[in-house]
């Protein structure tokens, strides 16, 4: 531009977009949200499809879905969509808003909708499972799209409607399978709120769309104009930038936040005493079902029993997370939880009850080295497999290993690469592992299918890592799946039966609830979500998948510091 | 790193006695032989002193240096003092075993190459300049990553695979030179094998410079094991100094000010690696009279 | 009267004590004049060279004098003696095959030394010399890698005698060569004289018979002292010190034959100079040797020009 | 000199085989599955899905097919200048990826290596045989060349960054920039490499003043320095042809050091966050991503190898000794 | 007893093994019992290249050697006859041994069986045969020992072996005149014995003084041989008479023998071998007649 090297004046609010992008190079602090936690290496792709490895904000503020999920409400948020509703047991009908815009300027319509969908039926597309159930969509006029069903699974339908993007047909259309998996769809367009400016080795940079839609019907504007996810390489260094005011929001695991959210450094949490932050997962201990001893309920009670997960919560995380519940199930689902079963069959640690429930069933340490032996009397020495690196976990695998030794069950921590761990996990070959692959989502259902889904495959890739098998639980948990999701009591009664079998059988032991880690600083943004006063109660989250989830709300609260 | 010199032709009187005047007034040598054998013995004997494990959970996290703990707590409330007696053991072993384990193959490839001369020794020679070439840090990543290292011991043993071609090719040299001093055909003359001659007369002539050659393989073994060890590419079991620095990292011991954890170990490598430098130079110079300050 | 050396001392410090290298050497050396100086092995005819020079951090000057063209050289100090160095004294050291820097080409290095002692450098003088001594004129646009020994040897020559030097030694120059390099560089050697290129020389050497054919004077030494100096011929012919004797007499001539005449060395070996026994140290292995030899015998000048250290000479 | 060079490069040419095939064999014969744990992130419920995923990606990386027949196809693609499709940051070209992190690298690596190298060896040239100097500053050197390359770059970041706050602690520029032409931006640039920088750069100094001071001291001692002393020339003089000799084997010394600068460049990258190859290896073994590591490591091998090729010539148009040597001229 | 048969060495030289000199060229002699033959050249004329490969240590690149008929391998049994001694006394003994290990590790390969009291015997009988006292010279090392004991020490090894032959590689330039003579003297003595000796130098006055025949050696061809007398008695080829006038001589003047450079003699091909100007007197001159 002809302003040669002579700087230009710092751009004025009523230029606008035109300004931001006459002076890009510079982003203005003020206006500028510095995120990170999500991202671990340069941005791969910008493909919504591929929810788990897109760049930030792929989908959530580039790509948007139908519905957002409240957690906190605990119901659907319409937003592509206007309204949602069956207009009988098997047809569920959306009605689309007026006058939302893709960012080519392309208008939204149903037919998006019932391309989007459809791409399910391509085989590797990760969604393709919904075909088993959807008999077909169809586009009833611009605005509507009516979705029947061959078999309504009501809960796993809410889920989708919130965690499908919605992609443009005039673009995708036509584009391979191989590219529609693995395109990095570059320059993507989507009706979102924002749209990427740039990327480099370590972060994306995202520019807010001054002409969004949701400015006029939500009423709502995500207040930085420009969004930087830096990709930090380790939890340590984003603490540093945190420290330094660099970054705004952490999304990073960050030990010993806690002094430094008690101390006058800026940094806020959600909450400001333990836990400090909202929960997002439950971190469960599997033990392999298949293999001996832990094939036997009465082991993985007694098991259960002897783990101090009080030690692991305040030793090893310093009260960052929260001890889970004996169900698991996650604070935002408590209504869930049927407190008479919790108590006539719920567990806690007690070191002298686990001696005496393994002696009980049989478990006795012949030898006298301190350690039960198995049944058959042969030595039992049992194998806990976390990730190699995983220092959290592989610290609370070795306290997990410190309590059950008082129990008398003896357990080596081991930490395999997490690649040979996943191949393990996937083969069955393994004694025990922690894990945490489930999040929350608007049904316990997702939680129970994790625990109890069949059949048991030779590899289990994603889900029953425990090789549970219970036939009766996984009717259940289908049974569940048919229960409108507004139907609490309904869902009550099954989900009751199935902490009962959880309980009981204890496939998987439910050890604490990780955090939905958010470390913020406010010396350039407030109002961050806080579990006090007027804050917002959502989840100031940059994860994949948790803007629908309240993540993208958050942006819309917050406030310049400086005004 | 320190190069190794030449070895100097000796002057022929008293070597060995001389050698000793010289060794005990070096100020060079005792400083680092000094230090090294300080932290050897606290790395003996320290264990038998803490009684906590190293590991172990206790009641004080983050705790400053203080009476009760002499160089504070973790975030665990783990001794590091525990830690770093522990790791101040694996630090030696891991040096011991990789150097030695170098020193051995270096021994061997660089005798024999240099001895044989001819087609072995361009064979050897090739093999050890492939080897030297290949950026060993990155094949030990590798390596690490995918056996999954557990012990210190398997740690050293894959440090000291790799790292012997520099040593090879410096005893090879220091062979080439000797192998036509007159002593070795005079052994040959007297009816030696080739495994003799190299054993009995070419090595003793370089004893010190193989002790030399032994002690960089140490410090670059223990530095080596302590990158892999920051890159949370160290053993699983056990503690050693790169650990205790990778954890006091990971746990953000930098930011939260807790200079206690991450300081010491740091410190430690460097004393033990430097003092083992010094003490070199300082050998170099009791045995070859030309270093000698005069 | 160029050189006069007077109860000259050198000791080396070792551990064990002294080594009395020079332990009262008293010599003159006129203008023009050749010395060779014989001798065993280690009795010190390489320390009383670097004496005159460069001492070397062992040495140190424990007595006597020395005086080069009626001046007083510091041999003690370093830095003082520097501006005697090239100009006043020069070298050709024993290890001659070594002393020019390998990646230097000859050309530059001349030119570097000169510039740093202050001279320039006369191109058509320094070939002019070259040709002297038979070295074509390529070599000095080579490395010192690229030249045969004789011919570094040469090479050197030429340079120590750069800046035309009243006092040249030149240590043991011959003993690497063959026998016909040898008597090259050796004639060269006096060309040098010849050409006034150097004043006086001391040719340090093991050989007596080379230094026959260069020297105009003989020096014996034995162990750190003088034993005897003469005219070439006259030590030649007629010796005086018994060990000079015997040290003619162990020569095989071209043309002595051991089935024909059998030469006999000299028994024992020479004492340490570390703690060299007092009196005539050639006394344990001298036929002669005496009662009077438990003294220390003086160098006596028994002929004009001819003095011996031996009190039965 | 054409059989020499002949020579390296065929020592080359092996060392890029061997190197490339280890690398292209160690992940292969080790446990776990890239695409397990891709589609395991993928994080699908359903097991139908999953399992058509995983042929899916099996097919597309062409893990199905025999060891052998991927052999041939890695070298018949690496001929292609193909270096395949990164796992971890699938879909994106290795060679990509790796040019996105390489000049973040090289602009560690090679002023460190040669500004060390050079100042190096003036520091220890300087202090070998002055008392003082020699007593006091070379302690430091020994220090720092036994400092762990992290330690070193934690000690800087916290000194200089979390205490100090004179530098930045992570990141390649600051993240209010975009890259472009500018003197701000150039600054800021600089701003962020100070610190890997300095790590690398005062680590590899110690190093390279120690051998320097001790070459210099064997050179001072040498016949051709007392010759020179002998003819009264200044000690300047002789000191600054001892450089010139000792300097050599400090070059052949600079080659042997690359790997072990390029491994210290990786860890110093990790402390600071500083993009570069070195957390992309890093990633890359995490996740097992064959193809990135491949290219990473062959990047390393190639940039190490070239850069002692070009040491070899170095060395030979600096050292008349060898070139006379190839001559055939006798020593 | 021992024969050299057109013998030829090349070395691969440069720093890479780029080019080959030829050391040795076809030479040929023979060595008999009770003999002295002394090699003689300019350095670098191949004289310890012939010398190492008699003893095995370098090998032939082409011709043979043979000793007592068989062909020259450097084994085990070959040294009980064959032994060599170096021009360096200091370096022949491995300096941080004590300098009689040289004998114990003769005994070792050789005389397993023999008792230790006998095998003392045996080595204070040799060291005194080269007139050394045995209580001076054992248990000491070599830095404790001068050049000329360090030499005798090595002769007395050799003589504990049953060796017929010994090739002595300039073991007098490192000693000074007068300890120099009695080495040679102990190799004249030898050869009374019937030992025959080769006796490798480069000053001719030391082979004159012990050779019954002389080789001179010159760029690694023979350029001329016979008995010793006649050789030097009257030298054809011009580069023995160089060499013969370039010797400095005590009581004459240096001689200027006909400049090396300007005959027109010159290596003659391997193929034309030796021309017998009388009995037992060759030499290889092509212009031998118009010199
Ligand atoms: N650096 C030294 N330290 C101690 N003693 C030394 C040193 N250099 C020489 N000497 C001793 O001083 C004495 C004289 O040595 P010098 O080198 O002058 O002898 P030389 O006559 O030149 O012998 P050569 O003919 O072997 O050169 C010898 O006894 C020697 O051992
Ligand atoms: N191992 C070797 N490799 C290469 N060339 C060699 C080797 N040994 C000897 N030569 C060459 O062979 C030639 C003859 O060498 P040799 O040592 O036999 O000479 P010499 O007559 O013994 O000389 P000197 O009198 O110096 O001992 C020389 O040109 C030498 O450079
Ligand atoms: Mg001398
Ligand atoms: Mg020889």
């Amino acid at each position: 531009t002809g302003g040669g090297s002579t700087p230009t004046p710092p751009a004025n609010q009523t230029q606008g977009q035109g300004a931001a992008t006459a002076n890009p190079d510079q982003l203005p602090r003020s206006e500028t949200l510095y995120t990170t936690g999500t991202q671990w290496g340069p941005p791969a792709n910008f493909n919504p499809i591929r929810e788990w490895d897109s760049a930030v904000g792929t989908k959530g503020l580039v790509y948007e879905t139908l519905f957002h999920y409240d957690t906190t409400a605990s119901k659907l948020t319409p937003w592509l969509a206007e309204s949602g509703s069956w207009t009988d047991d098997s047809t569920y009908q959306v009605k689309l808003r007026q006058g939302i815009k893709w960012s080519d300027g392309q208008p939204l319509t149903a037919k998006d909708v019932v391309f989007s969908f459809e791409l399910g039926k391509m085989e590797t597309v990760p969604y393709h499972n919904l075909w088993a159930w959807l008999k077909s969509v169809e586009a009833v006029d611009d605005q509507t799209v009516k979705f029947t069903f061959s078999k309504a699974n009501y809960q796993q339908w809410d889920f989708n409607v919130y965690s499908r993007s919605i992609l443009p047909e005039h673009i995708w259309k036509g584009r391979s399978e191989k590219e529609v998996l693995d395109g990095v769809n570059e320059n993507p367009v989507g009706t979102g709120a924002y749209k990427f400016m740039s990327k480099d080795q370590d972060r994306v940079v995202l520019q807010r769309r001054d002409d969004w839609w949701g400015k006029t019907a939500l009423n709502m504007e995500p207040k930085p104009r420009y969004i930087v996810d830096i990709a930090t390489p380790s939890n340590e260094v984003a603490l540093g930038m945190l420290m330094q005011k660099g970054l705004d929001l952490s999304n990073n695991f960050l030990p010993g936040v806690a002094n430094l959210v008690k101390g006058n450094f800026g940094l806020t949490t959600y909450y400001a005493e333990p836990p400090y932050h909202l929960s997002a997962n439950t971190a469960w201990l599997v033990p392999n079902n298949t293999k001996k001893p832990m094939n036997d309920p009465a082991f993985r009670k007694a098991l259960a029993n002897s783990i101090d997960v009080k030690q692991i919560v305040e030793g090893v995380y310093g009260n960052l997370v929260k001890a889970a519940s004996p169900t698991g199930l996650l604070p935002q689902w408590e209504q869930f939880v049927d407190q008479n079963v919790v108590s006539s069959s719920g567990f806690a640690f007690d070191a002298a009850k686990a001696k005496k429930m393994l002696s009980d069933a049989g478990y006795k340490d012949t030898d006298g080295d301190g350690f039960v032996e198995n049944k058959d009397g042969s030595k039992m020495n049992l194998t806990l497999i976390v990730p190699s690196g995983w220092t959290d976990w592989m610290e609370s695998a070795r306290s997990i290993a410190t309590s059950a030794k008082g129990a008398g069950i003896q357990i080596t921590p081991d930490f395999p690469d997490f690649n040979a761990l996943v191949e393990k996990r996937s083969r069955g070959d393994f004694d025990m592992l922690i894990n945490n692959e489930r999040q929350l989502s608007n049904s316990p259902y997702t939680y129970y299918e994790y625990m109890f889904q069949l059949p048991i495959q030779k590899q289990q890739n994603t889900v029953n890592f425990a090789r549970y098998d219970n036939k009766k639980a996984w009717d259940l948990v289908q049974q569940l799946d048919q229960v409108k999701t507004d139907d609490i009591e309904g869902m009550k009664k099954i989900t009751s039966q199935l902490q009962q079998i959880h309980l009981d059988d204890m496939p998987i032991i439910p050890l604490w609830y990780n955090g939905l880690w958010a470390q913020s600083s406010t010396s350039v943004w407030k109002n961050w979500p806080a579990g006090a006063g007027a804050a917002p109660k959502t989840g100031a989250v940059m994860w994949r998948n948790w803007f629908e989830l309240g993540g993208f709300e958050s942006l819309t609260q917050l406030q310049p510091s400086g005004s | 790193m320190t190069t190794l010199q030449e070895v100097a032709p000796r002057e022929r009187a008293g070597v060995r006695r001389e050698a000793l005047y010289f060794a005990v007034r070096n100020g060079k040598l005792m400083t680092g032989l000094g230090i090294v054998l300080a932290l050897l013995l606290l790395g003996m004997i320290g264990p038998l002193l803490v009684d906590a494990a190293p590991n172990q959970y206790g009641p004080q996290p983050m705790s400053p240096p203080s009476g009760e703990y002499w160089l504070g707590t973790t975030t665990f409330g783990q001794d590091i003092f525990a830690q770093f007696v522990h790791g101040l053991r694996s630090t030696f072993a891991v040096g011991v075993i990789g150097g030695g384990i170098a020193a051995v193959i270096g021994m061997v490839v660089g005798f024999v190459a240099g001895y044989l001369g001819g087609i072995v020794d361009e064979v050897l020679n090739m093999l050890t300049n492939i080897i030297l070439v290949i950026p060993t840090l990155a094949v030990l990543l590798i390596i690490n990553a995918y056996l999954g290292i557990r012990s210190v011991a398997v740690q050293g043993l894959f440090i000291g695979l790799t790292q012997w071609p520099w040593a090879a090719r410096a005893i090879r040299a220091q062979t080439f030179s000797l192998r036509t001093r007159e002593f070795v055909d005079l052994a040959r003359m007297s009816g030696s094998g080739t495994g003799r001659i190299i054993a009995r007369e070419v090595a003793p002539n370089m004893s010190s410079y193989l002790f030399m050659t032994f002690i960089l393989l140490f410090g670059g073994s223990v530095l080596i094991a302590s990158s892999l060890d920051f890159i949370g590419l160290g053993p699983t079991e056990g503690v050693s100094l790169g650990l205790m620095l990778q954890n006091s990292t990971q746990w953000s011991a930098l930011q939260l000010g807790m200079w206690w954890w991450f300081v010491p170990p740091g410190a430690a490598i460097t004393a033990i690696v430097g003092a083992l430098y010094v003490a070199n130079v300082g050998l170099d110079e009791v045995f070859n009279p030309k270093l000698r300050e005069t | 009267m160029s050189l006069r050396v007077s109860e000259l001392r050198v000791y080396y410090r070792t551990l064990k004590g002294e080594v009395r290298a020079l332990d009262g050497m008293s010599f003159d050396l006129a203008d023009g004049e050749i010395i060779g100086l014989v001798g065993e092995s280690g009795c010190g005819k390489s320390t009383l060279g670097k004496s005159l020079i460069r001492m070397d951090g062992r040495m140190h000057h424990v007595g006597g004098s020395v005086e080069l063209d009626g001046k007083e050289l510091p041999i003690a100090d370093d830095r003082r003696m520097n501006d005697f160095r090239f100009k006043e004294v020069s070298l050709i050291p024993q290890y001659a095959m070594s002393a020019l820097n390998p990646t230097r080409k000859i050309r530059k290095m001349v030119g570097e030394l000169l510039k740093s002692r202050g001279a320039a450098l006369d191109a058509a003088e320094l070939e002019r010399r070259m040709d002297q001594v038979g070295l074509p004129r390529e070599v000095l646009d080579r490395y010192p890698i690229e030249l045969s020994g004789g011919m570094k040897q040469r090479m050197v020559m030429v340079i120590s005698t750069l800046l035309d030097p009243s006092l040249l030694i030149a240590d043991e120059v011959t003993s690497a060569l063959d026998v016909s390099t040898q008597k090259a560089v050796a004639r060269a050697l006096l060309g040098f004289r010849d050409s006034g290129y150097v004043k006086s020389m001391i040719f340090v050497t093991h050989d007596l018979a080379l230094t026959h054919h260069i020297a105009d004077t003989i020096m014996v030494m034995y162990a750190g002292k003088l034993a005897e100096k003469a005219p070439a011929h006259v030590i030649v012919k007629a010796p005086r010190h018994p060990y000079t004797k015997l040290l003619l007499d162990s020569l095989p001539e071209v043309g002595v034959r051991y089935s024909e005449r059998r030469l006999e060395g000299i028994a024992g070996s020479p004492p340490s100079l570390l703690h060299p026994p007092a009196g005539c140290r050639f006394r344990d292995r001298c036929p002669l040797a005496g009662d009077e030899c438990a003294e220390e015998p003086p160098a006596v000048e028994i002929a004009p020009a001819h003095h011996v250290a031996c009190w039965k000479a | 000199m054409r059989r020499y060079f002949g020579r390296k490069l065929l020592i080359y040419g092996l060392t890029f085989f061997v190197a490339v095939t280890v690398n292209w064999m160690i992940p292969r014969f080790m446990p776990g599955d890239p695409v397990a744990s891709m589609v395991a992130r993928a994080n699908v419920a359903r097991p139908e899905a999953v399992e058509a995923m995983r042929a899916y990606y099996n097919n597309l990386f062409g893990f199905d097919q025999s060891l052998w027949q991927q052999y041939v196809n890695f070298w018949g693609a690496l001929f292609q200048g193909d270096f395949g499709l990164s796992i971890w940051l699938f879909p994106t070209p290795v060679s990509d990826v790796i040019l996105g992190a390489v000049p973040y690298t090289l602009a560690l690596i090679i002023p460190s290596v040669l500004l060390s190298w050079v100042v190096g060896n003036q520091f220890g040239a300087y202090a070998a045989r002055r008392k003082l100097l020699d007593n006091t500053v070379l302690p430091v050197g020994y220090v720092l060349t036994a400092m762990p390359y992290m330690w070193l770059a934690l000690l800087l970041a916290w000194s200089l960054g979390v205490i100090g706050g004179v530098f930045p602690v992570a990141g390649g520029y600051s993240f209010s920039m975009r890259p472009h032409w500018s003197w701000t931006f150039v600054l800021d640039l600089l701003h962020h490499w100070t610190l890997p920088f300095l790590s690398l750069f005062l680590v590899a100094l110690g190093g390279w003043a120690i051998g320097m001071r001790n070459m210099i001291i064997y050179e001072l001692e040498s016949d051709y320095s007392n010759y020179l002393s002998a003819l009264g020339a200044p000690s300047r003089l002789i000191r600054r042809y001892a450089f010139r000799n000792a300097v050599l084997p400090q070059i052949t010394g600079l080659a042997l050091q690359l790997g072990v600068l390029v491994a210290g460049a990786l860890v110093t990258e990790i402390v600071f966050a500083y993009p570069g190859l070195g957390s992309l290896i890093l990633n890359a073994i995490k996740n097992k991503d064959f193809f990135l590591l491949q290219g990473s490591f062959l990047f390393i091998v190639l940039g190490v190898l070239i850069a002692n090729f070009i040491i070899d010539i170095v060395y030979v148009v600096v050292d008349p000794r060898t070139r006379a040597g190839m001559a055939g001229a006798q020593a | 007893m021992l024969r050299l048969d057109d013998v030829t060495k090349e070395f691969r030289i440069g720093a890479f093994g780029g080019k080959t000199v030829a050391a040795v060229r076809s030479v040929s002699f023979d060595v008999v019992p009770g003999e002295v033959v002394s090699l003689i050249g300019e350095s670098g004329s191949g004289k310890s290249t012939i010398g190492r490969m008699i003893l095995g240590l370098n090998s032939v690149t082409s011709g043979a050697i043979t000793f007592d008929g068989r062909p020259v391998r450097g084994a085990k049994e070959y040294y009980r006859h064959v032994q060599g001694i170096f021009q360096d006394p200091f370096s022949s003994f491995n300096p941080v041994f004590k300098a009689d290990r040289v004998f114990a590790m003769i005994k070792q390969s050789y005389y397993p069986a023999v008792p230790e009291q006998e095998w003392a015997e045996r080595v204070r009988s040799a060291l005194r045969d080269v007139r050394l006292n045995p209580d001076q010279v054992l248990g000491k090392y070599p830095h404790q020992l001068s050049g000329g004991q360090l030499q005798r020490l090595l002769i007395a090894r050799a003589l504990l072996l049953d060796i017929k032959l010994l090739v002595a590689d300039e073991i007098t330039s490192m000693l000074d005149a007068s300890t120099r003579i009695d080495v040679l003297n102990l190799l004249a003595e030898l050869k009374t014995r019937g030992l025959g000796v080769l006796y490798i130098t480069h000053d001719l006055s030391l082979g004159n003084y012990l050779a019954e025949r002389t080789v001179v050696l010159r760029k690694g061809g023979v350029v001329e041989m016979g008995l010793t007398d006649k050789v030097f008695g009257d030298p054809l080829h011009p580069y023995t008479r160089e060499l013969l006038s370039a010797v400095p001589r005590l009581h004459e003047e240096w001689g200027d023998a006909a400049a090396v450079d300007t005959c027109l003699y010159h290596e003659r091909g391997a193929a034309e071998g030796l021309l017998e100007a009388e009995p037992g007197h060759f030499v290889a001159c092509a212009q031998l007649e118009s010199c």
